[in-house]
């Protein structure tokens, strides 16, 4: 089955490029804190402003996540959840939100499942993309495909460390978006921006015009701002998740506020 | 039949490849572009050959089992003593090649993994004699069963990093080295200690390792003018095995790779992954693996902490899918009964790991006869563990 | 010089001897004459030969430290490596010598003495190896501080039997074997560890230990191209420091033993017989040894097991009174401080003992220029002290 | 100052042989179980009938004795007493006893102290002979010279595994006594004779006609007299030391009672 109708990614890029805005794109993982408040948090974060969401899933080996998004990921296997069940929060969230939805999750969690039977899976919950941080455009073909098949966008990485070879050949791969690493490093909030970042994204401006997205180590509004001048997408991650993980009793409102707080931040 | 693998792209069939955060792909081709440039170069090779001649006390012998062979009356059994290397195991054959490409390309600080200790403290061996800056990661688990190996590494000047994530055992460690490495690539030289890990680390170990089989293979022809039967390894992450059979691929000699079957296969409490595993990425490349249906890993075990990994090396995949060797594997309760009989025997204390290739003699021998010969790839020195063996015999130290 | 002693009687001078119960005399004659035959006996050294190559791992390296040298910024200092032998330390070039001759004998039994277990597993290697029933004295302090080898000694199919007399340590071990000796000598070869002990033992472990220096002698004309100007080595009961030292006695090259100054040679508690005890007889020799005025043996120390003991061999009492070699001792600290040295410049751990003549460089290397080439032996590896250097360093494991 | 007079040693053997009694010689230790008490023991023993005192002046590695002896040793020397305390010790006795006393120790215990000055204050305190378990003929020249220069008998031992030329050898040098070994081992009361004794007795009976002792593992009144019927002289060691050491308190009088019923059976 090859669905055919236009990515939600791409049609909430195209719109923002159109009001000159950059967009939003929360980090929350299946299961954190608890399988219940994830589905709440997708809904509340979206109302409260996101443009994108990022919905991991946990993994054992999270290799390219840094203390907080690990210590998320121990949590949330802990409760059972599982792709499937992530997948089925997804369809659930869609009920209420058209937000765009990229499942961010391990190769090996892919593979495993089977690429045809994942890609297939998310599409029809309603996933819009996959990021998967460990595949690099050397080893990605078979599941691009597998994902175009199924209208998914397969999002790759851009770093740092990049040659400009090399950036050339994953913005000509990647879809919906360009996951830009901001630093040489793992997830976590960091307190000041590298400085460096202008010149990485111009690099990478310079390749393609593709929407280009910069996560890692971005938490405050102002950090939120800076990107947004010169991005097309702020990824903020461990710095909710950690907001999440302080009080689970009241976390879906004060996800809802940050997210808020972030979005007026960058739309000033 | 020549085996020419890794493809290109680090491929051996389906298994091997790059499966790492882009932010490494840049530093994985430096590497891979060094160690090409390296590793027919006459000065490289010169230097490499010098340490391991004076240092790492190379070649190793090739030992007539006398007294086993008697024991079991069949065939003649040998043992290549990679114990008797310069630290007590095979880890300083891979560690001193990767600290001379490290030191070429200008690099001044090496990471490393280490799960028991044996490969933390070859990485502190080299790093100390090369003057690196060494930092270890070791899960906080083992950082305390271990305790003598870590401050072993402090004498020789490397600082160890408990690893407090995931089960704080090896698999832990590696994933937080590939972090730290993610972060300092630029300085850094990360170290692994198998062949595993993403491209080229699997075919760069084994060609540091495969000194083991040249050398048995040209000890062989020259003591029984002929080559052996079988050739025996035990399998962690698999380059002690690697090390030895590939000289010997393709030509005939049975190669058979030994698994730590830990509790038993049917405990699901072992370390079997080319035995019970399934396909899939773990730790930068595709290979069998101990996984769950959603691809969360599982955790291993053995008795000897060098092979008490979910993963394996991705060559043996190949060798597996391609029948190249064969693998099997053996409990911990046979292992044991193993460094029994050698110590006994030979007056020589098998590592824990290697016992588990010493064991599988129970299980070949009678189909073999008088004139086949074995070779068994005695990995390391089993020294390390006479308190481990103590506490699973029952006997207070 | 033509350096041609003991005389026929074992003496040295007037060191030496033959002071046992009368029972063993003819027990002494006996291993004097099967010594005497096949000693210079085409198939025992062949045979021994064998067994050094095959199984010791000899010849061992020659190594040249660079990076302590380095450090030093003087002399070049080379290691001759008796830490990679089999088994960690030089104690087996003279148990496989000593079960060699025993098995030609006729004899079904070994019986050795041992302080922290090194001369001990190197006695139950060899009786393994040749099918020995063996049994090992050690005090009953030392089978508790040492539990990790009295297993693997249990291992080697070694009984090890506490000693409850005296100070329940080394000399106390030696006592109880001697008297095991004299009760079953008809059947049982009593396996001395070190150049002490009565006729013809100095001498029979001398000889089994030379080829520490004769190898060294060979590979430091074919490094280097002449002789060493020092050669440094420490001195328990002297087999290592003999065994290199012998080949040179008389070449004009100076031989340091380094005895162990334990708190300090000013404290009394020390185990340097040489540079601070009286002549007098031990364990069936006459030599220099720790006592009162009446003769009482006194207690040794040394952070270093290996090196504690009261007595030293006669021979090196007289190399001592006669200028054939000089002698001077290093505290346990510096003793430990050389150990933490050479882990983190050359990435090798000496045995305490042998970090004892590492320890002597920062005393005499001021006066040697770079022309100079001192050898150290590095009689054994430090793995085994580990604990007892975190623990003196106040480190908790 | 060479003595003259003949050693009461030669004296007493004499005296026995002429009415064909063996010697019945008891160990005492120095010190054991204290200092005045092994003084009280010296001459009760001699009262009760010992014909020759051997007395042990207690040594540090004592590595021809059994564990019974080896014990007394180590009580002994925590008492402080010392070569010249023994000496002094047999000085004092000697105001009550003519008994024959020949010290038994250990070759380092002479050489240290001096060979010259260990005989010379032997003699004058009134030992008669030196027994040394660790001296074989082949080292024992210096010593025998200088105990010979005091009038000391250099009592020499014998074992079942000499041969007979080390036999001959040994008779030829030893002084007073030929100590035979009773077997290959070191002292401690046994229950039974060894088998071989007689032959070896009689071995050495071919190459001199000085006195023979047996010693080590003589406990039982009838194996002294087994033993008084091959030999010269019995030796009795650890059994006694056992005894002394099983009660302090009166041990005086048990010794002196065992002796006697020793006495009494040898004479039987
Ligand atoms: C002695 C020894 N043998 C074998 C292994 C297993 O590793 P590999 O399979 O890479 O040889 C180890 C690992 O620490 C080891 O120490
Ligand atoms: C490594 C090592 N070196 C030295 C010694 C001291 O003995 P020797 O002086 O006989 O060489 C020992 C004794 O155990 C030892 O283990």
């Amino acid at each position: 089955m090859v669905v055919t109708k236009l990515n939600r990614i791409d049609e909430i890029f195209k719109q923002l490029r159109a009001t000159k805005r950059s967009a939003l794109m929360p980090y929350l993982m299946a299961g954190y804190p608890d399988i219940e408040a994830s589905l709440s948090l997708l809904i509340s974060v979206a109302e409260a402003g996101a443009d994108l969401i990022e919905f991991g899933i946990p993994y054992s080996d999270p290799l390219a996540d840094g203390p907080t998004i690990q210590a998320a990921s121990e949590v949330a296997l802990t409760t059972g959840v599982n792709t499937d069940i992530a997948f089925d929060l997804v369809k659930k969230a869609r009920e209420k939100i058209e937000t765009p939805i990229a499942v961010m999750t391990y190769y090996n969690a892919i593979y495993r499942y089977g690429l045809e039977r994942f890609a297939g899976n998310a599409a029809e919950s309603g996933v819009d993309g996959v990021i998967c941080p460990d595949l690099p455009p050397e080893e990605a073909s078979p599941w691009s495909e597998a994902a175009a098949q199924y209208g998914l966008a397969n999002i790759m990485f851009a770093a740092p460390t990049s040659t400009n070879e090399r950036l050339k050949k994953i913005a000509h791969m990647s879809r919906g978006f360009i996951y830009c690493v901001s630093l040489t490093g793992v997830t976590g909030a960091r307190t000041n921006l590298p400085s460096n970042l202008t010149d990485f994204i111009g690099r990478v401006r310079k390749v393609t015009d593709k929407p280009l997205a910069v996560g890692f180590g971005i938490s405050q509004p102002e950090q939120a701002k800076q990107v947004a001048d010169i991005a097309d997408g702020v990824i903020i991650g461990s710095a909710l998740v950690s907001l999440i993980g302080a009080d689970r009793e009241t976390c879906t409102d004060a996800a809802a506020a940050y997210i808020s707080k972030i979005r007026e931040a960058m739309d000033s | 039949m020549q085996h020419v693998l890794p493809d290109e792209r680090g491929h051996y069939g389906e298994f091997g490849g790059k499966f790492v955060p882009e932010t490494l792909m840049t530093a994985l081709e430096e590497l891979e572009a060094a160690y090409a440039r390296y590793k027919d170069d006459p000065k490289f090779k010169t230097e490499l050959e010098f340490y391991q001649r004076t240092y790492i006390g190379r070649p190793t012998l090739l030992y007539f089992a006398e007294q086993l062979t008697k024991h079991y009356g069949k065939a003649k059994i040998y043992l290549k003593r990679e114990d008797l290397c310069h630290g007590g195991a095979h880890k300083i054959n891979n560690t001193i090649g990767q600290a001379l490409l490290a030191k070429r390309m200008g690099k001044k600080r090496i990471i490393a993994e280490t799960g028991a200790g044996q490969h933390g403290v070859a990485s502190a061996t080299a790093a100390a004699l090369f003057e690196f800056e060494c930092q270890v990661y070791m899960g906080e688990e083992d950082t305390r069963r271990q305790s003598l190996n870590v401050f072993r590494m402090n004498l020789l000047g490397t600082e160890v990093i408990p690893v407090t994530s995931g089960t704080r055992t090896l698999k832990d460690a590696m994933n937080e080295a590939i972090r730290d490495w993610v972060t300092n690539v630029e300085t850094t030289h990360y170290m692994i200690g198998s062949v595993a890990g993403p491209h080229p680390y699997p075919m760069m170990v084994r060609d540091f390792q495969r000194i083991i089989g040249d050398e048995t293979r040209e000890q062989m022809l020259k003591i029984e003018g002929r080559m052996p039967d079988y050739i025996i390894a035990c399998v962690g992450g698999g380059s002690n095995a690697m090390g030895i059979f590939y000289p010997f691929v393709g030509t005939g000699v049975k190669l058979i790779g030994i698994e730590p079957a830990g509790y038993g296969l049917d405990t699901g409490r072992h370390g079997a992954p080319l035995t019970k595993g399934d396909k899939g990425v773990l730790h930068g490349s595709l290979s069998y693996l101990l996984q769950d249906e959603y691809g969360q890993i599982l955790p291993a075990h053995s008795i000897s902490a060098g092979l008490d990994y979910p993963g394996v090396g991705p060559e043996h995949s190949y060798f597996k899918d391609n029948g190249l060797a064969e693998y099997s594997s053996i409990t911990d309760k046979e292992a044991l009964a193993a460094f029994q009989l050698l110590s006994k025997k030979e007056g020589i204390l098998p590592a824990l790991e290697s016992a588990h290739a010493v064991a599988y003699l129970e299980k070949m021998i009678d189909k073999t006869s008088k004139d086949d010969i074995i070779v068994i790839n005695l990995s390391g020195r089993g020294d390390k563990d006479v308190q481990v063996v103590a506490d699973a015999l029952g006997v207070r130290l």
